[in-house]
């Protein structure tokens, strides 16, 4: 049972939460620079490490705040979490 | 080595059995193959098969980290079946079931194969409608399909609750006939015993830590036996596909791994005689032939790499269950494990070629790979042997996603958790 | 306000019965029920830079100070302010008065967003002895006094439904819900309680 | 009524004063309070409880624990029959009833016990080298099967709904002690000691763990009045929580551990409206395990005959129940601790005949046994016993040096290999096990989670270090959750030192035949099948285990793994720890699925969203359709109507004048802040900037990659402010989308979203008549020009202010909704049903909405199936070029556009009146032969009822431009209908629309 510490609620069980995915995806921006292929990798290529990974999730079940987990996809050990427009080792 | 057969097991009984060898060999690693297949689990296993029967390989490898057998194949819900609605996916699995129906004779080795039926259960009419459409593709596509009222159902599935205190009614069913359940255990050994017959080295405990590629073409693997060289690699290790893609540089994949649980409870007698899947939330049960029913649900959620789950999506596995048929309440879970699973953007899987010549890639079969175990390892041994895919896995290729060629059966998107 | 001859009907109009059910202990019921209806149930969303404006200006329009602090509710006796998100609260009262318009009239659309939910909730009070060990039915939050004390105020999934729970003291919970869900809310909470014997009270 | 002859006098913490009445099969019994169903029955000399899986041999009670392999029974009757549970663990209850199972009409005479005479020919896996049959299909397989599955499994489910309900709860503590032995015990006294939240469970009814059968003393008290006292101190402390009757199942990821208590099983019924078990979600800071041990069996020849018990068992039965299950004992063992068993039972006035000692020294306990003139057999091993299904009449021994065999008589084997520590929650943990070669167990390694094992789950038997490690560990756990560590003075004990343990995995075969040696008793896995299994190359444990089925029955191999692992290290000849073990996973012991399922089944199975109008659709006779959770209604039959009748009335009457129908599930998503234009601008393909306040406009939104994701209706109420409506099904993602983009992606827009979808119900009306009843009930004048198609705006409805009307269509016909807030929902709808009335207004479901919006050509969930897109759905032109949105640029990939995708198009039947059905595949030739060419498929069908005949919408490839009054073949195999039809366009009623603008 994995336990969140969401950056306002504290420390709660994963099921608040929704999953968001591989959060290294950097959102290419809707402007008409931006490639195609840009646009393809954001959707459909992800990191998929064994090991520390970079998340979004969702406490939708809280304060309904999107944040950002660093979380451990072999021990699930939660690294540490942040707001999701912050990044990881800095705090609001 | 002895061919098995009701004969040889007579004898043996009056031998103390003494007379059975080794199923598979376990061999030293040779310096250089022709071949090597990385994953000891049902596809490279099987795919190995193939290419020393079909394609006239000889010097043929298969790398396994752990023992045989110990990946996806020996811990799924051995569910096999072809009723899939997109032509891709339809031709493929069908092939697979013919496979299948001919398997146990095919590598002598009984792998039960139980053709006992499956059943999607619907709730509404438009998850029947949405099933119809489902049969009548697999129907005009040649493939055995029949949409189930509700007191056909009842008459498969007399233990479904009935009684209109039911949350999500049964409206009826879509059936597969031919599909049903194999061992899977089996289906490893079996192909490991074939393939080793026809001179394929399986070699356990060898862990792929690397490849050699220059020039953009494969030379060979590092392993933890040894470095090995082959102009021909294939890789076929299900949930781990990204590590060991990105050993070989091809990095951020279309494929997250997450892992799925299943659980079998105590052995009973005869209960439930067919495949059943709930279709008003994700539950789907089956009995194996030792007596357990084996239960599988929805993925964790979340990408992982361990090989077991969370209590909340038992607990979930079984709400559905009693929900569904209220008679188990009284009988228990005995066990629960999981497995991990190479989600793909649109849910089906990839037999393809890589931008690295002589590399190729047989992933992504989320969970469903094990009855395609055949049907895969049979395509994957065209492609590699022939370095272009046969027309049945022309469409499964890697750069399908970035040319939007998908096959999304289930129409979610690029969500894999969702497939 | 509407015409005071409708009267507002709640989520629970058809099923809400009082009196006392399940395994009383010696005639005594070990958690009371009771359904808070017709609220003033107002969102304020502030945007982020207007925080403590929108605080001190709710304080002035509404009587009651909202907190920053994550998971926190102010009550006074009639109006509670309880957070919700980052920057976000709900304001609520029994209706008297209209709420929206009069914290609309100070807090302006630059510094907030205020919306309307007075409708939108299922509200139940849960009291007694063995409240916490309903809720405990249906929650994964640590519900023991310590540490689920009068004055937070946590949402989370309960019995499978969100959920906001505001602990009023030592043995009384808000427990607010979607409107839609009410009727199935009501029917789990009875059933959790019913081991322990349960009274189902006038509305408030 | 048989006698309870095996019961002892006196002794034992049975209470005489009351007896219980139980049956076992067909007969009836009488035994005590305080009696499981194992101590009862061997209290009446039955032997033969049970038959083994595959060779259907007898069986007799094995253990007096959760390890018991053999006395599986089905308990109780009816609905409330659970099979396989174990005689060991049921505490009596008066009225009992328990029978025997996986065996043919009479325990005695199964008739499947002739498969015993055919084990030769049933070794491991022989079903993997046989019956594939002469012909390449399954179907002798499958023939033989259906045989195979009849012997196999164990105990037979009812089959019937199960009338007891379950329950969970969650709990937080800063220590949870999993265990109530002494180890445990004394942690949870010194971790509760300075205020730490503790929680001890304890899987017996009373905690206690082994200490309540031996004969120890500590500080100078009996072993039991200590183990009162500790309780009772524990429970009169406010923060101890004691769950006895509870068994930690599973220890799962960052120290969350999962319990069982049976709450109402040692009743006849569950009390009142307690359920019949609860599951316990515990989270803990830190974890003790304080689980113990597990005695391991001798593997010897016909070791499976009933009356061969575990020797730590047999002092259980004597000491703690006051049973004595032979008259002529021989214990065998390979420690000192089943010496202690041999005094019990002379104590207890059996004839023990002799103890087999597989090792050459003196245990400690020696004297004691020659002091009661009980023969030692030293560096000796029982090689085979004899016996029937009565049980085992004797055994023969073999000195270990060679030489010297003996017979001895007996009716009871005690014997114990030695204590294996429980490390399934451990291990479950994360922690790898380690071999300790001095002790020969497996002991904990490093711990991966906060926990720690402690006393014999710690492979430290002896009393005095449980309780000193118990002590230490509370201590330690406390001061890790932030309490101050206490150790606990621990009380001084009567215990000797234990001489060393030596374990024999295998005895020796005896001279003559090769008696079958079980290694797992439930499932007949004996060790010529491991043996078979290394000749084979199944020599990783994982492969043997899954090979042969060894440990994965019931028991899970608590008595069998080690015992197996070690033959097969042998077989190999590698060492133990080389070998290793298989994984344990949850649950330790089995769990029901009731208890995992907890209370929100049945009916509760998912909540039911209801609008604020449920009753009165009610009142009015609806007929209810699952729309995901939500209920809505589907039609309103008037007498003997069927849906069909229905839904063609209520469109007819809606179309002739004035239909009503609650929308409310739609989501609503209302929007505020001086971006939210912009912000639609991104995420809808078209344009929302210049959109008029008082205006609502049609919107579709992409998924990233390209397709057709939702769609809805947004107005704008004022500059900064717009609601939006999105489908049912997609509601809550929708919201948590809109929230991703405003919080991850675009965090700079200056936009609040608030689903307020819970506020408001939103009723429809349409129909000619619409204007006419929504101007009686509105404040605001609804006329056309006042009020054109697609105004929005707020009023007063029919008194109530603050509501909301929009003259939108989902029909096509000239129509409204209003939005109110819920709770005024019943009272506005009831005075537009009267206002209505006198236009003959009628109420319609989502039968009709869904026919009218198929005649009117407007796409839904079927045609939004997730693998179509905008263009496809014939809204392409809606795309806009002049901006960027989301999912724009993927959605123009060549494979998305371009002539020979399935687009959206009308369907007739060319007879006109033949009914289409959803779900059909089209055709081109009426005729051919799978595989057939599919060129698109049906996906809604409805009745046109201006136009009286059948129509449907689907997809085809090409679309109108390729099909436009062609005629194709509907094609549903499923039910041999195939119906030539023709391709028109989607819309079917007033194309111009007309109606929606007059
Ligand atoms: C719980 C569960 C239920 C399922 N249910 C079904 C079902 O009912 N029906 C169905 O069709 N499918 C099902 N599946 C999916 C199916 O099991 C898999 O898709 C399929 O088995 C994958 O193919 P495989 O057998 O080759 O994989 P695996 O057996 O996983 O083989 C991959 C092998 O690669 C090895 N490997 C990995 N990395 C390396 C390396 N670096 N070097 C060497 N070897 C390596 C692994 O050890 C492993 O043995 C289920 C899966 C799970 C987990
Ligand atoms: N002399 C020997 O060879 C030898 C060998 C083994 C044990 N012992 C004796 O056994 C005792 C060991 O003490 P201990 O406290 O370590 O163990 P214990 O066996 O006395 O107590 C363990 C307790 O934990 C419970 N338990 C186990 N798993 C559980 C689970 N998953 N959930 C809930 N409850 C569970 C058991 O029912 C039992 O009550 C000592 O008295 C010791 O002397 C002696
Ligand atoms: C179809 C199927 C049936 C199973 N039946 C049993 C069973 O009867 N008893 C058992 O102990 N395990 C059973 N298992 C589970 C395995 O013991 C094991 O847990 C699973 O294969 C995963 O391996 P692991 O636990 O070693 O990681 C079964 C597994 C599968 C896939
Ligand atoms: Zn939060």
């Amino acid at each position: 049972m994995i336990r969140i510490n969401c950056p306002w609620c504290g420390e709660r069980n994963m099921v608040e939460f929704t999953y968001g995915g591989d959060a290294n995806n950097v959102y290419p921006g809707l402007s008409e620079e931006t490639s195609e292929k840009q646009y393809f990798e954001y959707t459909y290529l992800r990191d998929n490490p064994c090991g520390p990974h970079l998340e979004y999730w969702h406490h939708v079940n809280g304060c309904r705040q999107w944040i950002k987990v660093k979380r451990d996809t072999l021990t699930h050990e939660v690294i540490a979490t942040v707001p999701a427009d912050k990044p990881v080792g800095e705090k609001e | 080595m002895s061919r098995y057969s009701a004969l040889e097991v007579l004898k043996g009984g009056l031998t103390g059995q003494k007379h059975w060898q080794r199923a598979w060999r376990d061999p030293e690693p040779k310096q250089e193959y022709d071949a090597i297949i990385i994953g000891g689990g049902g596809h490279g296993l099987a795919t190995a098969y193939y290419l020393a029967k079909l394609h006239g390989m000889s010097r043929i490898a298969v790398c396994e980290k752990g023992y045989l057998g110990g990946g996806n194949v020996g811990r799924n819900t051995t569910i096999v079946r072809s009723n899939y609605m997109l032509e891709d996916n339809a031709h493929f699995y069908e092939h697979g079931m013919k496979l299948w129906e001919e398997l146990s004779q095919d590598i002598n080795f009984n792998v039960m194969f139980s053709q006992r039926g499956i059943i999607n259960l619907a709730h509404s009419d438009a998850q029947m409608d949405a099933f119809a459409r489902r049969g009548n593709a697999m129907r005009l596509n040649g493939i055995d399909a029949e949409l189930l009222t509700r007191d056909q159902v009842k008459e498969h599935l007399p233990m479904l609750d009935y009684s209109g205190k039911a949350r999500f009614p049964v409206y009826g069913g879509l059936q597969q006939p031919r599909g049903g359940t194999a061992r899977h255990d089996a289906v490893a050994w079996g192909y490991a015993r074939a393939a080793d017959m026809l001179g394929v080295d399986i070699l356990q405990n060898c862990e792929v830590t690397g490849f050699d590629i220059h020039d953009g073409k494969v030379q060979g693997i590092q392993t933890t036996r040894g470095a090995i060289k082959s102009g021909k690699v294939g890789i076929a290790v299900a949930g781990n596909t990204s590590r060991v893609c990105a050993l070989a540089g091809l990095n951020r994949l279309p494929i997250e791994s997450h892992k799925l649980q299943a659980m079998v409870s105590e052995p009973l007698k005869p209960f439930i005689d067919t495949v059943c899947t709930f279709g008003a939330g994700h539950f789907y049960v089956s009995q194996s032939d030792k007596g357990g029913l084996v239960f599988g649900g929805d993925l964790d959620g979340y990408n992982s790499y361990a090989q077991r789950g969370n209590l909340p999506m038992v607990a979930h596995v079984l709400q559905c269950g009693m929900a569904l048929m209220p008679a188990i309440g009284r009988i228990r879970l005995l066990r629960h494990w999981a497995g991990v699973m190479d989600m793909s953007m649109d849910g089906s899987p990839i037999i393809s070629t890589t931008p690295v010549k002589g590399l190729y890639l047989n992933g992504g079969w989320c969970y469903g790979g094990f009855k395609a175990t055949p049907a895969s390892g049979w395509c994957f041994a065209h492609t590699v042997a022939q370095d272009r895919p046969h027309r049945l896995n022309e469409a499964f290729t890697l750069d399908r996603f970035e040319r939007g060629y998908l096959i999304d059966e289930k129409g979610v998107g690029p969500i894999p958790a969702l497939h | 306000m509407a015409d005071p001859a409708v009267k507002r009907r709640s989520a629970l109009f058809e099923i809400y019965r009082t009196g006392e059910f399940g395994d009383l202990v010696k005639g005594k019921a070990g958690v009371s029920i009771c359904e808070r209806h017709a609220l003033s149930i107002i969102q304020v969303a502030a945007w982020k830079d207007q925080t403590d404006a929108v605080i001190a200006t709710i304080e002035v329009a509404a009587g009651i100070k909202p907190s920053a602090e994550p998971c926190s509710a102010i009550s006074s006796e009639d109006i509670s302010a309880i957070w919700l998100g980052p920057a976000r609260w709900l304001i609520v009262e029994k209706e008297t008065r209209d709420l929206h318009a009069v914290i609309g009239a100070d807090v302006t659309a630059d510094m907030a967003a205020i919306t309307d939910q007075s409708h939108s909730r299922c509200v139940l009070r849960l009291s007694g002895p063995q409240s916490r060990n309903v809720l405990r039915k249906g929650t994964t939050l640590d519900m023991d006094p310590g540490h689920f004390a009068p004055g937070d105020a946590r949402t989370t999934s309960l019995f499978h439904m969100n959920a906001l729970i505001h602990c009023l003291d030592e043995e009384t919970f808000d427990i607010y819900v979607a409107r839609s869900f009410g009727q199935s809310f009501y029917e789990v909470i009875i059933h959790a309680a019913a081991e322990y014997g349960y009274q189902v009270a006038d509305r408030i | 009524m048989a006698t309870q002859s095996n019961r002892l006098p006196g002794g034992g913490e049975i209470d005489r004063g009351k007896p219980l009445t139980f049956r076992f099969d067909d007969k009836t019994y009488t035994g005590f309070q305080g009696d499981t169903l194992a101590s009862a029955l061997l209290a009446n000399n039955v032997k033969l409880v049970g038959r083994s899986f595959k060779y259907h041999r007898p069986r007799g009670v094995f253990s007096a624990g959760p390890e018991e392999p053999n006395a599986l029974v089905h308990l109780r009757s009816g609905d409330r029959q659970e099979p396989n549970t174990r005689a060991t663990m049921i505490e009596l209850y008066d009225g009992l009833i328990a029978e025997s199972q996986n065996r043919g009409k009479s325990l005695r005479n199964d008739p499947q016990r002739i498969n015993n005479l055919f084990k030769a020919f049933l070794p491991a896996g022989f079903y993997y080298k046989t019956f594939m049959g002469p012909f390449r299909n399954t179907r002798l397989w499958m023939f033989i099967e259906g045989f195979i599955r009849k012997s196999a499994g164990m105990g037979a489910a009812s089959g019937l709904p199960d009338p007891d309900h379950y329950d969970q709860m969650s709990r937080h503590c800063e220590i949870l002690v999993i265990g109530g032995g002494p180890a445990g015990l004394m942690a949870a006294k010194s971790a509760a000691a300075n205020g730490a939240r503790v929680i001890l469970v304890d899987d017996r009814a009373d905690p206690g763990g082994q200490l309540r059968y031996e004969q120890y003393e500590i500080d100078g008290k009996k072993g039991l009045d200590w183990i009162n006292e500790t309780v009772a101190g524990l429970e009169a402390m406010d923060n101890v929580f004691i769950l006895r009757r509870t068994t930690a199942f599973g220890y799962y990821d960052h120290n969350f551990i999962g319990c069982v208590e049976r709450v109402c099983d040692h009743l006849p019924e569950p009390e009142g409206n307690k359920p019949r078990q609860r599951v316990w979600n515990l989270q803990a800071g830190h974890v003790v395990l304080a689980t113990g041990s597990h005695e391991q069996p001798m593997v010897f020849g016909n070791n499976d005959l009933p009356g061969i018990m575990l020797a730590g068992a047999v002092r259980t039965y004597v000491n703690q129940y006051g049973v004595v299950p032979g008259k002529r004992a021989v214990v065998f063992t390979s420690c000192d601790d089943a010496y202690r068993t041999a005094i019990a039972l002379h104590d207890a006035g059996t004839t023990v005949v002799a103890l087999v000692d597989t090792r050459k020294l003196d245990s400690s306990y020696a004297q004691q046994l020659l002091d009661r003139k009980i023969r030692i057999i030293n560096d000796s091993a029982i090689v085979s016993a004899q016996g029937n299904a009565d049980g085992v009449t004797s055994v023969e021994v073999h000195s270990l040096s060679g030489g010297g065999a003996q017979r001895l008589d007996c009716d009871l084997v005690a014997m114990s290999n030695g204590w294996a520590p429980a490390l399934h929650l451990f291990s479950q943990s994360g922690g790898k096990t380690a071999w300790d070669a001095d002790r020969n167990i497996f002991v904990p390694g490093d711990s991966k989670q906060a926990e720690c094992s402690v006393g014999a789950a710690n492979g430290n038997f002896s009393l005095k270090t449980c309780l000193e490690e118990g002590s230490a560990a509370g201590a330690m756990a406390a001061s890790s959750t932030g309490f101050n560590t206490a150790v606990q003075a621990v009380p001084a004990v009567s215990e000797i030192h234990e001489s060393a343990y030596e374990p024999l995995w295998e005895c020796p075969d005896p001279a003559k035949g090769h008696p079958k040696k079980f290694v797992d008793h439930q499932d007949d896995v004996a060790v010529s099948d491991i043996q078979l299994a290394y000749r084979e190359g199944y020599i990783s444990v994982e492969h043997l285990k899954r090979y042969t089925t060894l440990g994965m029955g019931t028991d899970q191999g608590k008595t069998s793994n080690v015992p197996g692992l070690a033959i097969m290290a042998e077989a190999r000849g590698c060492s133990i720890p080389e070998a290793g073990h298989t994984t344990f996973r949850p649950p330790y012991t089995p769990v029901s699925m009731g208890a995992l399922g907890g209370a929100e089944t049945g009916e509760h199975y998912m909540p039911i969203r209801r609008t604020a109008i449920d009753s009165w659709h009610e009142e009015q006779g609806c007929k209810w359709i699952d729309a995901g959770i939500w209920r809505r209604p589907r039609y309103y039959p008037q007498s003997g109507e069927t849906i069909r009748d229905a839904f063609i009335r209520e469109t007819g009457m809606t179309r002739g004048s004035v239909g009503m129908c609650d929308v409310t599930t739609l989501g609503k998503i209302d929007l505020q802040g001086p971006d939210t234009a912009e912000f639609l601008e991104r995420i809808y393909i078209n344009h929302w900037m210049k959109l008029p306040v008082g205006k609502a406009r049609y919107g579709m939104m992409l998924r990233e990659d390209g397709i057709a994701y939702d769609d809805g209706v947004t107005s704008r109420m004022s500059e900064n402010h717009f609601v939006m409506t999105t489908t049912t099904a997609n509601a809550v993602k929708v919201m948590a989308n809109l929230e991703f983009y405003l919080q991850v992606i675009w965090p700079e827009l200056r936009v609040q979203v608030t689903s307020v979808t819970e506020q408001w119900s939103a009723i429809a009306v349409a129909g000619p008549n619409s204007r006419k009843v929504i101007q009686k009930i509105v404040d605001i004048d609804v006329s056309n020009e006042a009020f054109p198609f697609m105004g929005a705006s707020g009023c007063v409805a029919a008194g109530i202010p603050g509501c909301r009307l929009f003259r939108i269509s989902f029909s096509g016909e000239l129509a409204f909704e209003i939005n109110v807030p819920c709770d005024y929902a019943r009272y506005v709808c009831e005075k537009i049903y009267e206002a209505g009335r006198e236009f003959d207004i009628v109420p319609y479901g989502t039968e009709t909405l869904g026919n009218m919006r198929i005649e009117k050509g407007h796409v839904a969930g079927p045609e939004l199936d997730g693998r179509t897109t905008a263009d496809d759905l014939g809204l392409g032109m809606m795309m806009s070029k002049k901006k960027e949105f989301v999912g724009k640029r993927l959605a123009y990939r060549d494979s998305m556009t371009g002539e020979n995708r399935k687009k959206f198009v009308g369907f007739v039947p060319a007879d006109g009146k033949t009914p289409l059905k959803a779900g059909a595949q089209i055709v081109v030739n009426e005729n051919a032969a799978p595989p057939v060419e599919m060129i698109g498929h049906v996906t809604s069908t409805g009745y046109c009822v201006e136009h009286d005949h059948p129509i449907g919408l689907g997809l085809i490839r090409g679309g109108l431009d390729a099909w436009k009054d062609r005629v194709v073949y509907m094609s549903y195999p499923l039910r041999n209908i195939i119906v030539p039809m023709k391709v028109v366009s989607p819309v079917f009623v007033d194309p111009e629309g007309e109606r929606l603008h007059g």
